[in-house]
């Protein structure tokens, strides 16, 4: 423990509370890397305003009574200069409540579901190129641009009972049924479930050509695996967030081929800051970066242009001026330029990866493709 | 106290088959019960504890089955020296304990019950044999062979009970308030179960409110007050007492009204 | 001790209690002030049913919750008054908690825990999975009672909401604790078919104390809402929260007043200690086992008897056997049999042949 | 529904409620025999499940055989729990101190697995984990047979062990009057530390077979603990035959529920069942013993 | 008219009362008459059914049918804190205390209280814990007022219970055994005391194995067998009736 500032006034101090453990843990500790990242970043070329810049990080078990108290700690007890938002929309919310209450700048990393834009805050940033609900966009143009007679004609939709699982799932779902595509199975179920064969056996019995999975991690591998179980074989098969995770094809085993899913975020993108990104992160923990870990450097990022551009980084009167800035201007990230609108969207679209040659790729939108999209989906 | 007189029919001075020796025994933080408590049970003799409630009898017996440590004294049985021991190594020597009170278990048959009680033996046919002589002696054993013993009418328990201990054969056997609850005629059989038992050889330590019936039976009787033995003496000598009669016995029937 | 050592120390621990926001030296420590406080209420609550009648429930969470969701819509739906919602709610929860009652007091002792553990299993299923109602996963907002408040005033003035609430409480323990009713109540706890033979109507007995358990929690939980302003399913209606409530009330003593405030103090700056300090681990979780662990096994009537315990140990041995013989004691019976005569004459007059009539 | 997913659900119901049932065993022998409420059983099941797992990870050899460690090793815990602590407590409160012992037993399993292995949920990753055959028209995965198997043989062998030894004999007999019971020559405090332990080593087999086809985290067990305090108490506490066709039933209850009403609501019915069975029947639907006098 | 206010009026009745478990009928359509103001004594063998009989009246069971009446008014099925209320007071064969409470606490939870006023009155009033004292000295007890109950032998358990019942002040007072286990010596007491009671006009009804203690108090011996009641009158005739000899006193 320690107070980190210990009265040293040359440390620009952030605090952050991240579900290391619980419900949230995986994706959590993927946030936590990418500030680390972040922060050496900033270090090595000076730190911020020319001040070191050090992370105080609490763990919220995944629990919004614990998160509220880590903010709550976080800016009135270790009377940090700056914070960064946790994971999960969960507990987006009634942290960025906190921060809002304290007048802090609150970007975050995780809180994509359109309730946190709803809510009236006005200090509230999402680091990353879309919203939940635009997740699959560049995929249902794939689909609905495929001629009637090879499209998928029946979706079954399994969703857990989660803001963002749920927005990604039925943005696509939406759209599929708007342009003419069948719904024949639309299954939610809540975070703790841990058995999934009747979901699997429902989706199984419709035979639907394609199934869309608004998934975190682990529901997605139970459900492969059941829906493996029962043999069934569709012509598409999306889940949002798990497939992208480096445990993920480890999990599955050498059953991913053709397994579809969105991400705000490829390490081959070519913007200036992300090729640094990667080599450092490769250097620090030796795996390419994943989407937690770059939403989490780009909300550093997105934090640092306005302290630099604004020129001051504490609580009080700095804050307001912080989220003044931001509202009015263009962020250079990692995921490209980013901008934002009045309650803090992102106004950007999500790329569509899928494990080609056991290999996740980007295939789609056709400019920034890195193979071939796969369809029908080979058998799993 | 005397060990050696009385009923002509028993030689004399034989090894008592169990002796507490200036026992000082207790419950937790609270005050000794015991203090300072002797007793001897020589073999083929029936010893009665008589005395108020709260007396300590019923305290007397748990120590000598070793359901309660003594703090002070000795507990020996046939000879060696067994203080300290737990029920299962003093039922090893050869004692036997009947609790006060309903100590069946209630969510068992009483055939399970009665089995239990020949626990520590090995030999079917002797326990087929047992079975049979208890069931003759309590019909409502054998009634209610499958019922749940915890269904039983309170008297009824007792016998089951009662029938339980009569399962195997101890050299020692200790007997809290066996009467209680029973109706006058299964009364007569217990006690003439405890003269069968003295007859075959077995030291019977009795403890009654029942005193003037058990004192009829008993050769021996110590009247107990205060955790320690207050007098003793041959059970016809204590009935005859008119002072005792009148504090520890009730007095005469009808004499208080 | 002298008469005067316990109002003393009362007063104390009331200014101590009053002046505690003044006191602190951050916001931070007021809003774990706050939560401490919130605890104190909900394990006081709890103790009108566990301490009382002894039906330990580790489903209190379903009350808590309700209160906490029954606030929120109803600010919500029919935009009421914040705090006329929270007193609605709770008066709500007190109506759903009749039927409740009296299917859960059906059964006893170990059921009883099952049965209260599956009630926040299934108000936990039900608040997600009726979404239209509840909000189901998104979680519920409850909107601030009072508008643009700096942070640390908001927590200022809940806490001393809380402490009042807390007040009532402890007022309403007290008066029972000493009355017939809490008589009666503590009878069920040791033997409640005996309670009943002694003509104590324990159904009503208990269904009373539960309702009251009921609904001071839900009134806890309402202000918590107001308080804190998200609900989650997951959270409101969670078995730890009502595992907390029975820890902290066991651990002060539930047989006396203060036991449970006390226990929530303890435990709830430990809790929030340990998250704070251990919070990167799952250590926190280990020490709240070790806290149960060790009061459960070596303190199970609570710190305040287990101090009390301890005190006496240094004074004299308890006796519980009879200072004087049965001699003595005839003596002394005859004597006062003596004085008594005329009296107990007239009673045993009677005949007692019983020769006087046939039926 | 049609045909096929109607008997396809029944398939998964009988397998789940096999799965059901050896976790549930353990409980209704501690619980119905012992009257320890044991709120850690669940919590053992995913120990149990999570040494499965580490085992597989770094030996690479099939999690089954773990059991050749976890199920001693449960034993032992189980006997020295109730050797240590259980005895500690009172008679007369039992009951209820017990739900608390365990609660905080529960507690430290799970912070303990948080410490050693993360919060991050984990699988076991067999080769055979998607493999499945037909049956009928419907299918059977191999993994979910497998626990099945374990979880018929080790009821059948813990049924023997009660209704058919002396050991069951002397385990009630010391629960029901512990003093009568030492006063038969049972040795008491050996005998219901070795019932604890027999209690736990099921829970160590309930959890090897969890571990072949179930994701785990530490807090996982919460989610085990109602179904199956549900499935104890309309089986008949105590009673391992009602608590097999107790599970059975819930467990094709809620695979079909499931289809019509999704997992959320489907997951109510032990609930439901729980609270009909207090209501009407507090003995449980198929013997045991009296579920509301303790 | 004033030949029925005469004769001492019919308290407790049972008319063919029954209940069986499974097989065994433990009360047989038994139609008993118990007058107030009475010590009335209820024997039988074991398992005769004395105790189920008691369960019935009491509500602690309910019977299978027939009905209880208690000065003509019908009781049956109701729950036993009503009965208990309407002025019947019982013990248990099986003693039952509350044995974590003291032995001055086990009194005063007896005191019957009605009415939200009295509901929250204080349970420790003078009153109460002065009438508690002294039947704590009248069972012998007085010495350990503030000992736990759980920690006193089993005949004071049985002598704690009985001084409970009287507590409540019950008209009619039903005790099951209350000799079982006493020392003689307080047996006499006890009967003297259950003497004073019902010159105070309490009625009794008491089931007992210790026939000197049945034939020395009862003005009135029903004896039970097999569930239904087959003698009554006074002890001295009921002594000699041959069945009762028979089923009861094995002579
Ligand atoms: N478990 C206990 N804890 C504390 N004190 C006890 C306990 N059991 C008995 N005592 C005390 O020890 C004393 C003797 O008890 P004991 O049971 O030996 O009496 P007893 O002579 O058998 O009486 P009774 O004739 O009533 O059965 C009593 O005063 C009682 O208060
Ligand atoms: N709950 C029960 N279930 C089944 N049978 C019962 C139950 N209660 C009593 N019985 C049976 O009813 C009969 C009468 O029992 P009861 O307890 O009334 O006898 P009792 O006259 O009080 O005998 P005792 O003198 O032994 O106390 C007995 O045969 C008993 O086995
Ligand atoms: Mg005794
Ligand atoms: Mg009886």
């Amino acid at each position: 423990s320690g107070d980190p500032r210990g009265g040293d006034e040359d440390v620009v101090l952030i605090g952050v509370s991240l579900p290391l453990t619980g419900d949230f843990s995986e994706p959590g500790k993927g946030v936590q890397r990418g500030y680390e990242a972040w922060v050496e970043s900033v270090n090595r070329d000076g730190g911020l305003l020319g001040r070191r810049v050090e992370l105080k990080i609490l763990d919220d078990q995944s629990a919004a009574d614990r998160v509220v108290q880590d903010y709550e700690a976080l800016i009135a007890l270790h009377e940090v200069d700056l914070v960064f938002g946790p994971f999960s929309t969960r507990l987006v919310i009634p942290s960025a409540r906190v921060a809002e209450e304290y007048g802090m700048l609150f970007v975050e990393p995780a809180g994509a579901a359109n309730e946190v834009f709803e809510q009236g805050f006005e200090n509230l940033f999402y680091a990353a190129p879309a919203i939940a609900n635009d997740h699959y966009d560049h995929l249902a143009d794939h689909i609905l641009s495929l001629p009637e007679d090879e499209r998928p004609q029946t979706v079954a939709v399994a969703s857990m009972d989660d803001p963002f699982a749920q927005a990604t799932a039925y943005g696509l779902r939406d759209r599929l049924r708007e342009g003419g595509l069948e719904i024949v199975v639309d299954e939610e179920y809540p975070p703790n479930t841990t058995d999934f064969s009747s979901i699997a056996a429902k989706i199984n019995a419709s035979g639907a050509d394609m199934v869309v999975g608004g998934t975190q991690y682990q529901d997605a591998v139970n459900i492969i695996v059941q829906l493996q179980q029962l043999d069934y074989q569709p012509k598409l098969a999306a889940f949002s967030t798990a497939p992208t995770n480096p445990e993920f094809s480890a999990a599955i085993g050498s059953r991913t081929e053709g397994i579809v899913s969105p991400t705000g975020y490829t390490p081959d993108a070519p913007f200036p800051s992300n090729v640094e990104f990667v080599e450092l992160y490769q250097e620090m923990f030796g795996t390419p970066p994943a989407e937690d870990e770059a939403n989490a450097f780009t909300t550093g990022q997105v934090v640092a242009a306005a302290v630099e551009a604004v020129g001051c980084a504490e609580q009080g009167e700095c804050q307001e001026r912080l989220v003044d800035w931001l509202h009015e201007n263009e962020v250079e990230t990692i995921v490209g330029p980013l901008s934002w609108d009045g309650q803090g969207r992102p106004e950007g679209a999500h790329l569509i990866q899928q494990y080609v040659d056991g290999e996740i790729r980007i295939v789609l939108p056709g400019e920034t493709r890195e193979a071939e999209f796969l369809y029908p989906k080979p058998e799993w | 106290m005397a060990s050696e007189e009385k009923d002509g029919t028993t030689r004399p001075a034989e090894r008592p088959l169990l002796v507490l020796d200036d026992v000082y025994a207790g419950y937790g933080r609270a005050a000794m019960v015991l203090r300072g408590l002797s007793v001897k049970v020589p073999p083929r003799t029936v010893v009665c504890l008589v005395g108020p409630n709260g007396a300590g009898k019923s305290t007397v017996l748990k120590v000598a089955s070793g359901l309660l440590r003594p703090r002070e004294g000795r507990v020996v049985v046939d000879g060696s020296d067994v203080t300290g021991q737990g029920p299962q190594q003093m039922l090893r020597s050869g004692l036997a304990h009947v609790l006060q009170g309903h100590s069946v278990f209630r969510e068992m048959t009483v055939e399970e019950n009665v089995l239990l009680g020949a626990y520590t033996l090995r030999d079917r046919a002797r326990i087929a044999e047992r079975v049979a002589f208890v069931q003759e002696l309590f019909p409502i054993v054998g009634e209610r062979w499958k019922q749940l013993a915890g269904l039983l009418s309170g008297g009824q328990q007792k016998q089951v009970e009662f029938a339980r201990s009569l399962m195997i054969d101890p050299k020692v056997v200790l007997l809290d308030e066996p009467s209680m609850g029973l109706d006058p005629k299964t009364t007569a059989t217990v006690f003439q179960q405890i003269t069968r038992m003295r007859d075959a050889g077995t030291a019977v330590l009795l403890v009654e409110q029942n005193a003037r019936r058990a004192l009829e039976t008993a050769d021996l009787g110590c009247v107990l007050d205060l955790g320690r033995v207050h007098i003793s003496g041959p059970a016809a000598e204590l009935l005859a007492d008119q002072r005792l009669s009148e504090l520890y016995l009730g007095g005469r029937p009808r004499s208080t009204a | 001790m002298p008469g005067w050592v316990r109002p003393a120390a009362l007063a104390v621990g009331v200014a101590l209690v009053l002046l505690f926001p003044e006191l602190v030296p951050n916001a931070y420590v007021l809003s774990a002030g706050v939560i401490v406080a919130s605890y104190a209420c909900t394990a006081t609550a709890w103790s009108f049913m566990g301490g009382f009648t002894g039906y330990v429930s580790l489903g209190h969470a379903a009350f808590f919750g309700m209160g906490a969701y029954g606030t929120g819509i109803l600010i919500r739906d029919l935009s009421l008054q914040p705090f006329l919602a929270w007193l609605l709610s709770g008066l709500i929860v007190l109506v759903i908690t009749i039927p409740v009652g009296i299917a859960a007091l059906r059964v006893r002792g170990a059921s009883f825990v099952i049965v209260s553990i599956s009630f926040v299993l299934i108000l936990l299923l039900v608040s997600q999975a009726w979404e239209a109602f509840t909000g189901g996963a998104n979680g519920l907002n409850v909107p601030r009672p009072f508008a643009d408040l700096y942070r640390p005033d908001h927590h200022r003035i809940f806490f001393y909401l809380f402490v009042a609430l807390l007040a009532v409480m402890l007022l309403t323990w007290w008066v029972i604790d000493r009355s017939r009713f809490g008589a009666g109540l503590k009878a069920v706890r040791e033997d409640e078919d005996k309670a009943e033979a002694l003509g104590v109507p324990t159904r009503d007995y208990k269904l009373a104390a539960y309702l009251i358990s009921a609904t001071f929690t839900a009134l806890a939980g309402g202000m918590y809402a107001l308080w804190f302003g998200d609900l989650d399913p997951i959270f409101q209606f969670s078995i730890l929260l009502g595992a907390y409530m029975v820890l902290m009330a066991l651990l002060g003593g539930v047989r006396h007043l203060f036991g449970p405030l006390v226990g929530a103090v303890v435990v709830g700056s430990a809790l929030e200690y340990f998250k704070l300090e251990f919070g990167d681990t799952q250590l926190h979780l280990v020490f709240t086992a070790i806290l149960l662990g060790i009061v459960v096994l070596f303190m199970p009537d609570g710190v305040i008897p287990a101090a009390g315990a301890l005190l006496r140990r240094f004074g004299p041995q308890d006796t519980s056997i009879r200072e004087i013989t049965a001699e003595e004691l005839l003596e002394r019976n005859r004597a006062a049999a003596e004085r008594e005569g005329a009296a107990a004459g007239r009673g045993g007059g009677k005949p007692s042949d019983g020769s006087g009539e046939t039926p | 529904m049609d045909g096929t997913l109607l008997f396809q659900s029944l398939v998964l119901g009988v397998l789940l409620g096999g799965l059901y049932a050896i976790l549930a065993a353990g409980l209704t022998l501690y619980f119905g025999v012992m009257r320890v409420v044991m709120i850690a059983h669940a919590a053992f099941v995913i120990l149990a499940a999570y040494l499965a797992w580490w085992f597989h990870r770094e030996t690479g050899l099939d999690p089954l055989f773990s059991m050749v460690l976890t199920v001693p090793l449960f034993f032992v815990i189980g006997v020295l729990i109730q050797r240590v602590l259980i005895t500690r407590l009172r008679p007369a409160t039992l009951t209820m101190m017990s739900v608390l012992l365990t609660f905080a037993i529960a507690l430290l399993i799970e912070g303990l697995l948080g410490l050693f292995w993360s919060g991050t949920q984990r699988r076991v990753q067999l080769s055979y984990s998607g493999d499945n055959f037909e049956f009928f028209g419907a299918r059977i995965a191999v993994v979910k047979l497998i626990a099945f198997g374990l979880a018929v043989l080790s009821l059948a062998l813990l049924f023997l062990l009660m209704k058919k030894t002396r050991f069951g004999l002397a385990l009630r007999a010391t629960i029901q009057h512990r003093e009568a019971a030492q006063l038969v020559g049972i040795r008491t405090d050996w005998v219901a530390g070795i019932g604890f332990g027999i209690g736990l080593a099921t829970a160590a087999i309930g959890g090897t077979a969890l571990s072949l086809d179930a994701t785990i985290y530490p807090s996982l067990h919460w989610s085990w603990i109602g179904p199956l305090m549900a499935i104890i108490v309309v089986g008949g506490l105590g009673s391992i035959p009602g608590t097999a066709i107790a599970a059975l039933v819930l467990g094709v209850g809620q695979s079909l529920l499931q289809v019509e009403l999704g997992t959320t609501w489907a997951q109510t019915l032990f609930y439901v069942a729980l609270f009909l069975t207090l209501m009407l029947r507090p003995q449980g639907f198929f013997g045991g013993r009296l579920a509301q006098r303790f | 008219m004033s030949e029925a206010a005469k004769k001492p009026a019919t308290g407790l009745e049972t008319v063919r009362l029954t209940k069986s478990f499974g097989g065994v009928r433990a009360v047989d359509e038994a139609t008993v008459a118990f007058r107030d103001g009475r010590i009335n004594a209820l024997i039988g063998p074991n398992g005769s059914g004395k105790t189920t009989f008691f369960n019935c009246v009491t509500g602690m069971i309910k019977p299978d049918s027939g009905s209880v009446l208690l000065r003509g008014k019908e009781i049956t099925g109701r729950p036993p804190h009503r009965i208990a209320r309407g002025g019947i007071g019982r013990s248990f064969q099986l003693c039952r205390i509350f044995p974590r409470m003291t032995l001055l606490e086990n009194l005063l939870v007896a005191v019957r209280a009605t009415g939200l006023r009295q509901l929250l009155a204080p349970a420790r009033e003078a009153e109460a814990i002065e009438r508690a004292r002294g039947l704590l000295v009248r069972v012998g007890l007085d010495h350990l007022e503030n000992a736990e109950a759980g920690a006193i032998s089993y005949g004071q358990q049985k002598l704690l219970e009985l001084a409970g019942v009287l507590m409540s002040d019950p008209d009619t007072i039903m005790l099951d055994e209350p000799a079982g286990g006493v020392n003689p010596s307080l047996i006499g007491r006890i009967g003297s005391l259950v003497r004073e009671l019902n010159a105070e006009g309490k009625t009794f009804l008491i089931v007992e194995h210790n026939m000197e203690m049945v034939m020395s108090l009862s003005d009135h011996v029903v004896v039970f067998d097999r569930g239904r009641p087959i003698a009554e009158g006074p002890p001295s005739v009921v002594q000699e009736d041959p069945r009762v000899l028979e089923a009861y006193l094995g002579v």
